[in-house]
């Protein structure tokens, strides 16, 4: 299937060029179409690419001319595959969704607008998961961040405004951080191909530890801005809370897990276990994850907006990720790729319910969201599924996670760490379920009210319907996906 | 340590640069001044860039004339991906810069300390 | 065919899923239609067991961990005949109890789910079966506690999961630990782990067996009311009475009780469970939760709290037959869980009719009530005896059975403490019961409602009462037969 | 075969004859109470019949699957004693409960209760299964305990409630003390459980636990504090049927115990023998004090258990050479039964006339009741010890056992015992003197006979019954002596015993009993305790002031234990949700830190100011100090148009017009400093605080985290 080779390419280059069609285009539902036909055939295409990586195991694509190490190429795993897929499907959801209500909640002119943010990223997020070349996913990176700032500042809010200034200003700092970063890889081995400067830093591991030390420090802190890594996050809440909804779906769901593949490819890939294992960056991760799941969740409880509330909780949930990377055992990194995939469909799906309760009663506080279940009982019921998922009941995404990294926490030998996800999932309860409880069973604000009123039609809860099924399909196909991903991890 | 001083100037120069950009545009509350410390942050890994390209004595890798064998020019890498990193920090800047003026309508003031409040740490 | 074998946990389910559509099931015809389902459901459930006895059906295969599959095995059976049988009674009397509730169609939907939930739990076939539907049960039972929506249902509800959940992520930590060292979670009689295996010195494994087998039992006593962790219970009792019987004496107490059988008898074993030492550590917990239980039932003026802790008390008891680990207090331990939950349903019934009939919860007011509810005020005499522990009733039988099993465990301390605590189960209910008969006060508040006619309940009240006060007299004078099935059991685990 | 199946009987008809009782007398009582006569009477029959086999040998009758363990009768002479003796009394109680009932209330409720506890006790004196006769007593403590209430009044209550306590916390302790038991002995039949394997520690262990439990019933000093509170509130049939019968159901179970399991441990012979002489004298003392006349019989009671108690003691401390002792004892069982029912019949009787019991009241009642005074009189005669009477015979026997044991065993042990039998005996002379002269002797004007008609058959019929009784077995002791020694046989002692009743010594001894019980009637009750008050003699009760081991030993120890518990416990009980509680506060409050409250606070202070400032200043522009000049200047404009006077003043208010404008002016730029001032100090402050809060958030964990890890790393990992 040669021909299939440049499939992953073509598909970031349609996202792009149908990106730049749309503001030229004057009708919103022909953009609206277009935007869902392109994500659709997107979505099919990387579905080809990853049964293509599952039939071969890896492949290798080259653009332009030139071979590696000089070109770049695209090398795609199993892992990437995985990631890519995710990240199509959700945002196909996502903006099928968006087709039906965003522009109520953005300003008309800005709609176009919004898809064509939305194929940017898109193309920019698989760029930087597909590419093997770091410079590359660098610009990958910036174009990444503006359209996600984009995002943000679509609803021209003062708040937005604020929150997008600030994610500018931390993601750059970031940005800042990951080109010295390579810029201290090139000068070390004189290549930006992962693959050749892996092998040219074996070699040359002496007398380049500190400046090794260095760069890495630079790539986590700069990639751990970015993915919200807990005590980097602070951007995180903000940005995601007051974006409109869909852009919160997108960004929580797979913005911040690109960068965290990216490093992960940074850290295990280019680095390898056999410079990590010397340095303490590994234990950084670790404790900075545990801390986070546990910190994350503490503010997740304590907050009164729903919406900062869930933005809280991707913090903890990114913990996990962190956690499953400081592990560093073969275990822990499978499990947390299966995160990334597991909290991008959770996520988004509970972003989106959460905005669609916003948008129909125009209440934010979680206070106010009691008998919100006698009014819109299905999508209370996904947010309900997502928010079991994070609590961790058995056969959902989240529960294998808890359970796959509590085994290979075991593993590493460490029991307390047990403990810290243990204590991390009932945090997670405590602030899911009065929300799903007093949804369904408190009725103060209800007095003289007609349920089911606010109800969205079915027929535009469907992208939600379909992420919760997939939700729940990723929970109960963990096994195989498990495999497959274990089968593509680095040796250590 | 000297003899390391010497020969590495140039990026010494540099890395203090990046500190200088990096340090402006973290801890200045005005916006104009952090997207200069963002420009200084960025110019100086260009700096850095090529610095690490240009490798003394050799020539710009343009064939003017015969072919002078592949180690008389230096490599054109760096050159080729800093003007990249040019772009990309320019579309960053503007980008900055039109965010800046809709802080500035929103807020009528251009210092991020009086608009941040504690929410969000 | 062996896949019949889920039909009791899944014909529960339909039925709930079904009975939500008022279109097809009226008003009317629900009623009908929950009997019917919840008698079919006995008779299924009879049918399968005595079909395929000891079939093992796999729902889901994905790894060796994530591995779901029915397995009934006899003291599986024992519960789920048990619960079932319980449920017909709560059923009919819910009939008529649920006349004074709202939300009468939620309750029986939550209700007939519950069925097939404790079902489950009954015929799982290993620790990660169990813990599924472990929590499902607390999913399933949530609603039911607080049916009433009021504030206080509120709370105690969320109570009830926060404690609940706290329990399963011990669950959770413990089958971690088991698991990670026995790559395995079937239960088998006597039990998978086995020492000789992990070559028996491996001071960590010892460790994290250790670890891992007291937060399982303190996960799952969580449900089962093991002090510190019992406050949910007591809370939880805004419920409807029915839910309240039913919470308190079969589901989801007796589920933590059953889990904590499963957990000892069948994936550690007496013997590693002796080995591991874990007994020394709960054992006074447990001895401090029934002396606790019955002294803070004392103090209780709302009468359905004080059975509540009552039950706190009782579940102790079974929970120390659990921990001593020899042969007559486990049988014992079977025992009671069988006897108590008669005896509690039966007590929680008397307090729900006395509410429904006359609008009384506390204990002071229910002075010469026996005078007006005769029928119901004896029954509640006599379970109060059986509770108590006094022959010829089923509470001795067991009383006994767990009194000798203390002895064998050489201590005697244990034997006081239940027969203290039986002396104090004396002092909080008799009183009850005499002053219910034997009270020459003024009781204006009564002699107000129902002109002086006789309170007792209507029929598809009573007789579930009296049918179950039959059962605990007549299981206390001709126990053998029930006492033969436990000894079978235990024997097999020993 | 046929035996067994009377034996069962014997219980299956009481017990359908309580439940069709209670059901049948709903509507006819007349007919009720026939079928519990004629079930009585007819059990009494059954009793009578069974005398010749079970002379022949012992029945035994075993009912597989009942109760567990299965239903274990046996019917031996000892038992044939005890089995008797119910049989013969209840009809008598129950034919005194027709009449004595007729104004009570819930007639219905007592005959079934009064017909289980029929049942109950029969059923434990047949029982030769441990766990059968433990739940055949608790079972009797309940119903019994119903029927000690009857009367639903405060006092029967809190009478009930001590019995009942006792009762329960009696059963608890035998159930442990047979748990303990069954766990050295392996077996639950009677005759073959013995505790040879434990050590005699474990053994006087078991037996203190058993023996306190049925020492509750047998009224053993100290564990009577129920008794006379109980006795006095039961109605009299009642209390009949629990001195005469209950109380013996102690008895035997101590018999059964003693003998049986602990095979005469002598630590607890010797315990019970110094414990029944005890009884003998604090209940022969206290009754001496009382005036109710129920309570004089309860403590009467107690001390003639007292005797039996002392017997059994030396029963087992004579072992082969306790024939006499079973005699008397068992002889005493029997005869203590028939006398104590004679005497609260006759009380009855006062009680159904008067309602009332105090002999302060009632004295003189029955000076004209001729019948009634003669029956009574042989009553009293009969437990004093009157020679020739069935009471002597019994007590003879017993003091004649005291003294062999005396024999057996110099020292001044049995000496002692001795003398204070003599003591114990002269004081049951007493208080019968006391009752007997108080209700039948003295004067009193109000009684003259009017209550004749009361004493009708149901009374009369039972007392004459039990007078002959007295009679025969007084003169004819004799007659008795062949199923008692084939109960000393049972007992281990021989059979073979040929008393001496009316032997110089025996009738020496009553001599001096009796002259030592009327010098202490004469000066004891007839001077301290019977003052003159308002010119006529009333008797008064100095031992309420005693001190009273319930009231001011156990009630006030139990309760402080019950409180320091319950402190305890309710700790226990709530610990975790007030430390989660607390964890949750604390973490609302660090999370609710807002320091900008009260920034916001001190500048809304000097915003304040400044609004003050401005207003001030706006004021003084405006209003008070312009304005009237700028008035004052047109006015004079108006005035002297053309005037050089008002131009100045004009503009002199204009002046200050401006001036006032220019100093709003400032004073809104200083307003707007201010504010600008104070959100910039919130925001540092904010961010201070926040960022220190956050610091430390993050410090400490990561601390902590590492310390976790370091320590654990060092300690779990290695291994």
């Amino acid at each position: 299937m040669q021909g299939l080779h440049l499939t992953s390419l073509l598909s970031i280059l349609i996202l792009m060029i149908t990106a730049f069609i749309m503001p030229v285009i004057k009708q919103r539902q022909l953009v609206t179409k277009i935007s869902l036909a392109t994500m659709g055939v997107v979505l099919v295409m990387l579905a080809l690419v990853a049964v293509d990586v599952a039939r071969v195991e890896h492949y290798t694509a080259t653009i332009g001319h030139y071979d590696a190490p000089f070109g770049i190429t695209f090398d795609i795993g199993p892992i990437e595959a995985v990631v890519g897929v995710l990240f199509a499907f959700v945002s196909t959801m996502v903006v099928w969704y968006a087709s039906f209500g965003i522009h109520k909640e953005i300003k008309e002119n800005r709609v176009k607008l919004f898809y064509t943010l939305i194929h940017l990223l898109l193309a920019s997020l698989l760029g930087i998961v597909f590419t093997s070349d770091l410079f590359n996913s660098f610009v990958f990176i910036e174009v990444s961040t503006l359209a996600a700032c984009g995002l943000i500042a679509i609803k021209d809010k003062p708040e937005n405004i604020k929150a997008t200034m600030k994610y500018l200003i931390l993601s750059s700092l970031g940005s800042g951080l990951v080109l010295m970063g390579i810029a201290y890889l090139y000068s070390m081995t004189g290549h930006l191909n992962m693959r050749a400067i892996h092998e040219t830093l074996q070699v040359s591991v002496a007398g380049n530890e500190r400046a090794i030390l260095v760069s890495l420090t630079m790539f986590t802190i700069g990639l751990g801005i970015k993915a919200a890594m807990f005590p980097l996050h602070i951007w995180l809440p903000d940005a995601h809370a007051s974006a409109p909804g869909p852009s919160s779906a997108i960004l929580s769901g797979i913005v911040i897990k690109a960068p965290v593949v990216l490093l992960f490819k940074v850290l295990f890939m280019v680095y390898g276990h056999e410079i990590l294992k010397d340095t303490v960056i590994l234990n950084l991760i670790l404790i900075f994850g545990a801390t986070g799941m546990i910190m994350g969740s503490l503010f997740a409880r304590v907050q009164t907006d729903l919406k900062r509330m869930v933005a809280y909780s991707s913090v903890a949930q990114m913990g996990y990720i962190f956690f499953g990377f400081g592990l560093g055992n073969a275990m822990g990194m499978t499990i947390a790729i299966y995160h990334i995939l597991a909290h991008g469909l959770t996520k988004s799906c509970l972003f989106l319910s959460v905005s669609s309760f916003i948008e129909q009663t125009g209440q934010r506080d979680i206070d106010n969201m009691r008998g919100i279940g006698r009014e819109m009982p299905i999508t209370l019921a996904i947010f309900s599924l997502g928010g079991l998922s994070m609590v961790g009941i058995p056969m959902l995404p989240g529960f294998v996670s808890k359970w796959n990294l509590a085994l290979a926490a075991i593993d590493y030998g460490q029991i307390f760490l047990l403990l810290i996800i243990l204590a991390s999932s009932l945090l997670n309860v405590s602030y899911y379920f009065p929300i799903i409880i007093n949804g369904y069973f408190g009725n103060a604000n209800l007095e003289g009210k007609i349920y089911k009123s606010k109800m969205k039609p079915v027929r535009e809860l469907v992208p939600l319907i379909l992420l919760s099924i997939m939700m729940v399909i990723v929970g109960f196909g963990s096994g195989p996906i498990l495999d497959w991903i274990a089968s593509a991890m680095p040796s250590l | 340590m000297i003899s390391f001083l010497a020969s590495h100037y140039f990026q010494i120069g540099t890395v203090i640069l990046f500190g200088v950009g990096f340090m402006t545009l973290l801890l200045n509350n005005n916006l104009i001044r952090k997207i200069i410390g963002l420009n200084i942050m960025d110019t100086s890994i260009f700096l850095f860039f090529i610095t690490i390209g240009y490798t003394g004595g050799r020539e710009a890798p343009i064939i003017n004339g015969a072919f002078k064998g592949i180690d008389a020019y230096v490599t054109p890498i760096p050159t080729g991906l800093m003007l990249t990193g040019i772009v990309v920090a320019v579309s960053t800047t503007a980008f900055a810069l039109a965010l800046t003026i809709l802080f500035y309508e929103r807020f009528g003031t251009i210092d991020l300390s009086e608009v941040m409040d504690s929410r969000g740490d | 065919m062996t896949f019949l074998i889920v039909l009791p946990i899944f014909l529960p389910w339909l039925a709930s899923i079904f009975a939500t559509q008022s279109r097809i099931i009226t008003e009317k015809r629900l009623k009908p239609y929950v009997a019917v389902v919840v008698i079919t459901n006995f008779i299924v459930l009879f049918t399968v067991v005595s079909l395929f006895p000891k079939v093992r059906f796999h729902l889901l295969m994905v790894n060796r961990f994530i591995d779901i599959y029915l397995r009934p095995d006899s003291l599986g059976i024992l519960f789920a005949v048990l619960a079932s049988l319980l449920w017909i009674f709560t059923t009919f009397y819910a009939f008529e109890y649920m006349k004074h509730e709202n939300r009468v169609r939620q309750f029986f939907v939550f209700f007939l789910f519950t069925l097939g939930v404790t079902i489950g739990i009954a015929f799982s076939g290993n620790m990660f079966t169990l813990y599924i539907f472990y929590e499902l049960l607390t999913l399933a039972t949530f609603p039911l506690v607080i049916h009433a929506g009021s504030e206080e249902a509120l709370a105690s509800g969320k109570k009830y999961i926060i404690y609940s959940f706290s329990g399963a992520t011990l669950v959770l930590l413990g089958m971690l630990l088991v698991f990670s060292i026995t790559n395995d979670l079937s239960f088998l009689p006597g039990g998978i782990v086995n020492f000789s295996h992990f070559g028996g010195t491996d001071h960590n494994e010892f460790i994290m067996l250790l670890v891992g087998y007291l937060s399982l039992f303190l996960g799952f006593g969580v449900k089962a009311a093991l002090a510190p962790f019992h406050s949910w219970l007591p809370n939880a009792m805004v419920a409807p009475t029915p839910v309240s019987a039913l919470l308190h004496a079969v589901a989801v107490v007796k589920s933590g009780i059953f889990s904590l059988m499963r957990t000892t008898y069948f994936l550690f074993g007496p013997v590693s469970v002796a080995m591991l030492g874990a007994s020394n550590y709960l054992l006074p917990i447990i001895v401090l939760t029934i002396v606790m239980g019955s002294l803070m039932a004392l103090h209780q003026d709302n009468l359905k709290k004080r059975l509540a802790y009552s039950t706190i008390s009782q579940l102790g008891y079974i929970i120390l037959g659990i921990a001593l680990l020899n042969q007559d207090a486990f049988i014992g331990a079977l025992l009671h869980l069988i006897n108590h939950a008669v005896i509690k349903i039966t007590l929680f019934f008397v307090a729900g009719a006395i509410y429904y009939q006359t609008g009384f919860k506390y204990v002071h007011q229910l002075d010469g009530i026996g005078k007006r509810m005769k029928v119901t005020m004896i029954c509640f005499g006599l379970s109060v005896i059986s509770l108590i522990g006094i022959p010829p009733t089923n509470g001795f039988v067991s009383k006994w059975y767990l009194a000798l099993g203390a002895l064998k465990a050489h201590n005697v301390l244990y034997a006081v403490a239940l027969l203290l605590s039986a002396f104090l189960t004396a002092a909080y209910l008799l009183p009850i019961a005499v002053q219910a008969f034997f009270s020459k006060k003024e009781t204006p508040e009564l002699d107000a409602i129902g002109e002086g006619k006789s309170l007792d309940p209507s029929d598809t009240m009573l007789i579930p009462i009296f049918l179950l006060t039959a059962i605990v007299i007549l299981l206390g004078i001709l126990p053998n037969p029930i006492v033969s099935i436990v000894t079978r059991i235990a024997g097999e685990v020993f | 075969m046929a035996n067994s199946f009377w034996i069962l009987m014997m219980l299956v008809i009481p017990g359908a004859a309580s439940l069709i009782g209670a059901i049948q007398g709903n509507k006819n009582e007349g007919l009720r109470n026939a079928l519990h006569l004629s079930v009585y009477a007819f059990v009494f029959g059954i009793v009578v019949l069974l005398y010749e086999p079970v002379s022949q040998g012992d029945i035994v009758v075993f009912v597989p699957n009942l109760m567990g363990t299965g239903l274990m009768l046996k019917l031996d002479m000892l038992r044939y004693i005890f089995v008797w003796l119910t049989a013969f009394i209840w009809p008598l109680a129950m034919i005194f409960s027709t009449q004595y009932l007729i104004r009570h209330k819930n007639r219905n409720r007592y005959y079934a209760l009064f017909m289980l506890t029929y049942f109950s006790t029969m059923g434990m004196f047949l029982s030769e299964n441990i766990l059968n006769l433990f739940t055949f007593f608790e079972l009797m403590s309940i119903s019994s305990y119903f029927l000690v209430i009857h009367d639903e009044d405060e006092y029967a209550h809190r009478a009930g409630a001590s019995y009942l306590a006792m009762a329960i916390a009696g059963g608890l302790m035998v159930l442990l003390g047979i748990l303990l038991a069954y766990n050295f002995a392996g077996t639950l039949i009677i005759s073959e459980m013995d505790l040879k394997e434990a050590s005699q520690v474990t053994r006087i262990a078991i037996g203190s636990l058993i023996l306190i439990g049925f020492g509750i019933k047998a009224s053993l000093f100290p564990l009577h504090v129920w008794l006379p509170k109980a006795y006095t509130a039961a109605p009299m049939p009642a209390t009949i049927i629990l001195s005469a019968v209950l109380a013996k159901t102690g008895v035997f179970g101590i018999i059964v115990t003693l003998h049986y399991l602990l095979d005469g441990e002598p630590v607890i012979s010797y315990a019970i023998l110094i414990l029944g002489m005890l009884t003998i004298l604090v209940g022969g003392g206290l009754a001496m004090y009382q005036r109710n006349v129920k309570r004089i019989l309860a403590y009467s009671s107690m001390s003639q258990m007292g005797y039996i108690l002392l017997g059994i003691a030396l029963i087992e401390i004579l072992g082969s050479h306790g024939g006499l002792a079973v005699y008397g004892t068992l002889f005493h069982i029997v005869n203590h039964g028939i006398i104590k029912t004679l005497l609260f019949i006759g009380a009855g009787v006062i009680y159904i006339a008067l309602h009332e019991l105090s002999i302060n009241v009632i004295y003189g009642f029955g000076r004209l009741k001729h019948f009634l005074k003669a029956l009574f009189l042989f009553g009293a005669l009969a437990v004093a010890g009157m020679p020739g009477l069935n009471g002597y015979a019994s007590k003879t026997m017993i003091h004649e056992a005291l003294l062999e044991a005396a024999h057996e065993f110099p020292g001044p042990l049995f000496s002692i015992l001795d003398i204070l039998f003599y003591f114990g005996s002269a004081m049951t002379v007493a208080y019968m003197l006391k009752f007997f002269v108080a209700v039948f002797i003295e004067k009193n004007e109000e009684y003259y006979g009017q209550h004749r008609h009361l004493i009708k058959w149901p009374v009369l019929l039972p007392m004459s019954i039990l007078s002959g009784a007295i009679a025969i077995l007084g003169m004819r002791p004799e007659w008795v002596y062949a199923p008692l020694s084939q109960a000393a046989e049972i007992l281990g002692a021989s059979g073979e015993v040929h008393p001496h009743l009316f032997a110089t010594e025996a009738l020496r001894a009553s001599g001096v009993i009796f002259v030592l019980g009327f010098v202490m009637y004469a000066t004891f009750i007839r001077i301290y305790l019977r003052r003159q008050v308002d010119g006529h003699a009333v008797y008064v009760n100095p031992s309420n002031t005693f001190i009273r081991i319930e009231e001011d030993l156990m009630i006030p120890v139990f309760t402080a234990i019950f409180k320091g518990m319950t402190v305890f416990f309710r700790f226990f009980d709530q610990w975790l949700i007030r430390l989660g509680e607390f964890i949750g506060d604390s973490l609302h409050r660090l999370a609710d830190v807002k320091p900008k409250k009260w920034i916001e606070a001190n500048g809304n202070n000097l915003s304040d100011a400044g609004t003050h400032l401005i207003e001030s200043l706006e004021s003084a522009s405006s209003g008070k100090f312009a304005q009237p000049l700028i008035e004052k200047g047109d006015a004079a404009l108006g005035k002297l148009t053309g005037e050089k006077l008002s131009e100045p003043l004009h503009r002199s208010g204009e002046a200050i017009a401006h001036l006032a404008d220019e100093s709003l002016r400032k004073g809104h730029k200083l307003k707007d400093e201010g504010e600008t001032t104070v959100r910039k100090a919130v925001y540092r402050a904010n961010f201070n605080i926040s960022t220190v809060t956050y610091s430390i958030f993050l410090f400490g964990a990561i601390l902590v985290l590492s310390f976790i890890f370091i320590f654990l790393n060092s300690t779990l990992v290695k291994y």
